[in-house]
């Protein structure tokens, strides 16, 4: 999960997830960033809204209790 | 005969009032002033005995409360317009809003009049209801009460609801009610205003609703957990929601972009699972998916 | 489930799910598709807000996590 | 999450999930596969024991068809 | 949320978290860290069991589940 | 809100919610105090049992349900 | 929690929320301010929009119970 954490602190603070940015991070935290899949997550996220992701995550609790009920 | 001044024609009573008022208005700091209109005079003994200690309630004619106060230095200019009509006078050294709470939480009750609308539920209980057969028969089988009688008296024989909350309680039921010694509607003093040591604070603001307050504390809470979270406050318990939530997104994020490690292919997987087995059964009684989704 | 996974494929990559998009996928997965299924499939899927029906079960898979740590 | 889908497709219809297998499917729908997250997706998954995964998810098929029903 | 991505990234990659580490991190993802904040936030997490907090975290939505059954 | 949070600030810090103490915080805060508000929210709070409430209200999600239900 | 109270204080009252301030409420409450901690909460404060904050925290727990009941 580091390259997901990554981009997150990234996005955190409001800074573009790029390969470069993204290896520096893991690099500062003495991981051996793996170019692939730098590459790979970098390109996924460009096709999701991060905001909106979290914001549903910050709901599901409340949907799972809505299923239940 | 002797001569008549005007000072003798004020009855002793009134300035012995008066002066009662005074020396109770000298050692309160509060005065709550509150409508008797329509309010049952027998009740106030039972508001009197509950606040006992706490706080003192006189009935008194409103200008000799006037004079009283004004004599204890209060701007009754500020009251003038709270003392018409009948009022009860609740002085106290408590906090005004701590009365009014607690006459909120005790509940008065009166016989119904007709054209009152049940406070609680309406209850016929089953059983001799001490009346005689006769007339009163016919107004039990109005009010659709299944009875009997026995020994020349009128039994009821289920318990019955006659009035649910909020309702209008039949005007026929009103003196079987009496007869009965059932009180279904509440009453409580209105409060006009409160004079707290020079500060005039409106009746309706002296009502208070708890359950508001415990809202907004809830809220409050809600507000700075979830800002000391959004910070990583440093206390251990915040950051314990902090973690938490960070691996939420963490999590989700992952999942959306499809994104697998070892650590997170069993949420990320599952999530797909589901939202294969929502589509599914969402259609699997249309279509013959040669499967089979547990229910 | 091969037809369902082939549909939200479609689904998430924002494509029509269509009889001809979704045999398309099947045979490249090697699957023999059955045309009779398909067409069910489609109709069906077309009287559905898939959309509405993932985000329901988006809590679903944290409770399927929890169960299993 | 279209990888993801196309990798559950070939397990369930008991083909192994190679770069090539699930570069075919995503080809097939219209979806320009990415090399790196192909690669990524496929050594992740090596790591996986897929039914071992949707075994434990099967606690969610409940909460998920009754969001559904 | 920065500094517990960060925290969370160094938990990931099974490294220490100390104001160091945290800070190597932060100032690699371009955000000025401050000395106190980090301070804080290594002493807090010390007395957080990270590992279980998460494995709670999953958990969480059932008990919601639960409660609401 | 401002009495809502002052008075919890109290709270929070073991002191005695009084129409003097929440006075203080509020003119440091540069709010001028409505002194009816100030009395009424003193009264109100001494007859919440905060605590309670707060137990209620803590994890957050779990505790909306349990309350609701 | 008195310094999240207190920076609530102030947001809710429309004041800036500056580690004079704070202290302000703080000692006002009868508590020792802490130089370092004052000066990293207005720090991270600065960082976070507090209002979007709020509102998510209040959609939340509102749609839980809705939800629920």
């Amino acid at each position: 999960m580091e390259y997901i954490y990554a981009s997150l602190l990234l996005h955190s603070a409001k800074k573009d997830i790029t390969e470069d940015s993204l290896k520096n991070i893991l690099v500062a935290a003495g991981i051996s960033a793996d170019d692939a899949r730098v590459k790979a997550v970098v390109a996924a996220l460009k096709e999701v809204n991060i905001d909106e992701v979290l914001k549903n995550a910050a709901a599901a609790p409340v949907a799972a209790v809505a299923t239940a009920a | 005969m002797s001569l008549v001044t005007q000072q003798r024609k004020i009855p002793d009573w009134k300035i012995e009032e008066v002066k009662e008022l005074e020396a109770i208005i000298k050692k309160s700091k509060s005065v709550i002033i509150a409508s008797l209109q329509g309010f049952p005079a027998d009740k106030l003994h039972e508001i009197r005995k509950n606040l006992r200690d706490i706080a003192e309630l006189r009935v008194s004619k409103n200008s000799l409360f006037s004079i009283a106060a004004k004599n204890s230095g209060i701007n009754t200019e500020l009251l003038s317009k709270y003392l018409t009509g009948t009022n009860a006078f609740i002085f106290t050294n408590r906090n005004p809003f701590e009365i009014s709470i607690m006459l909120s939480k005790f509940k008065l009750k009166r016989y119904a009049i007709p054209g009152d609308k049940a406070d609680e539920e309406v209850v016929i209980p089953a059983g001799d209801t001490g009346i005689a057969a006769g007339p009163m028969l016919s107004v039990f089988g109005k009010l659709k009460i299944k009875t009997k009688v026995q020994d020349g008296k009128i039994h009821v024989i289920n318990d019955t609801t006659i009035a649910k909350p909020g309702e209008e309680i039949p005007a026929d039921a009103v003196p079987i009610l009496q007869k009965l010694g059932i009180m279904p509607v509440y009453v409580k003093l209105s409060f006009k205003a409160a004079y707290d040591e020079g500060l005039l604070i409106e009746g309706s603001q002296l009502e208070i609703n708890l359950d508001s307050y415990r809202t907004q504390v809830i809220e409050a809470y809600r507000n700075i957990m979830a800002l000391a979270t959004e910070i990583a406050y440093p206390v251990p318990e915040v950051l314990k929601i902090s973690i938490e939530k960070a691996m939420r997104n963490a999590m989700s994020l992952s999942t959306e972009i499809g994104y697998l490690t070892p650590d997170n292919a069993q949420f990320v997987i599952s999530s797909a699972q589901a939202k294969a087995l929502a589509l599914a059964s969402a259609i699997g009684d249309k279509v013959d998916l040669g499967i089979q989704v547990q229910v």
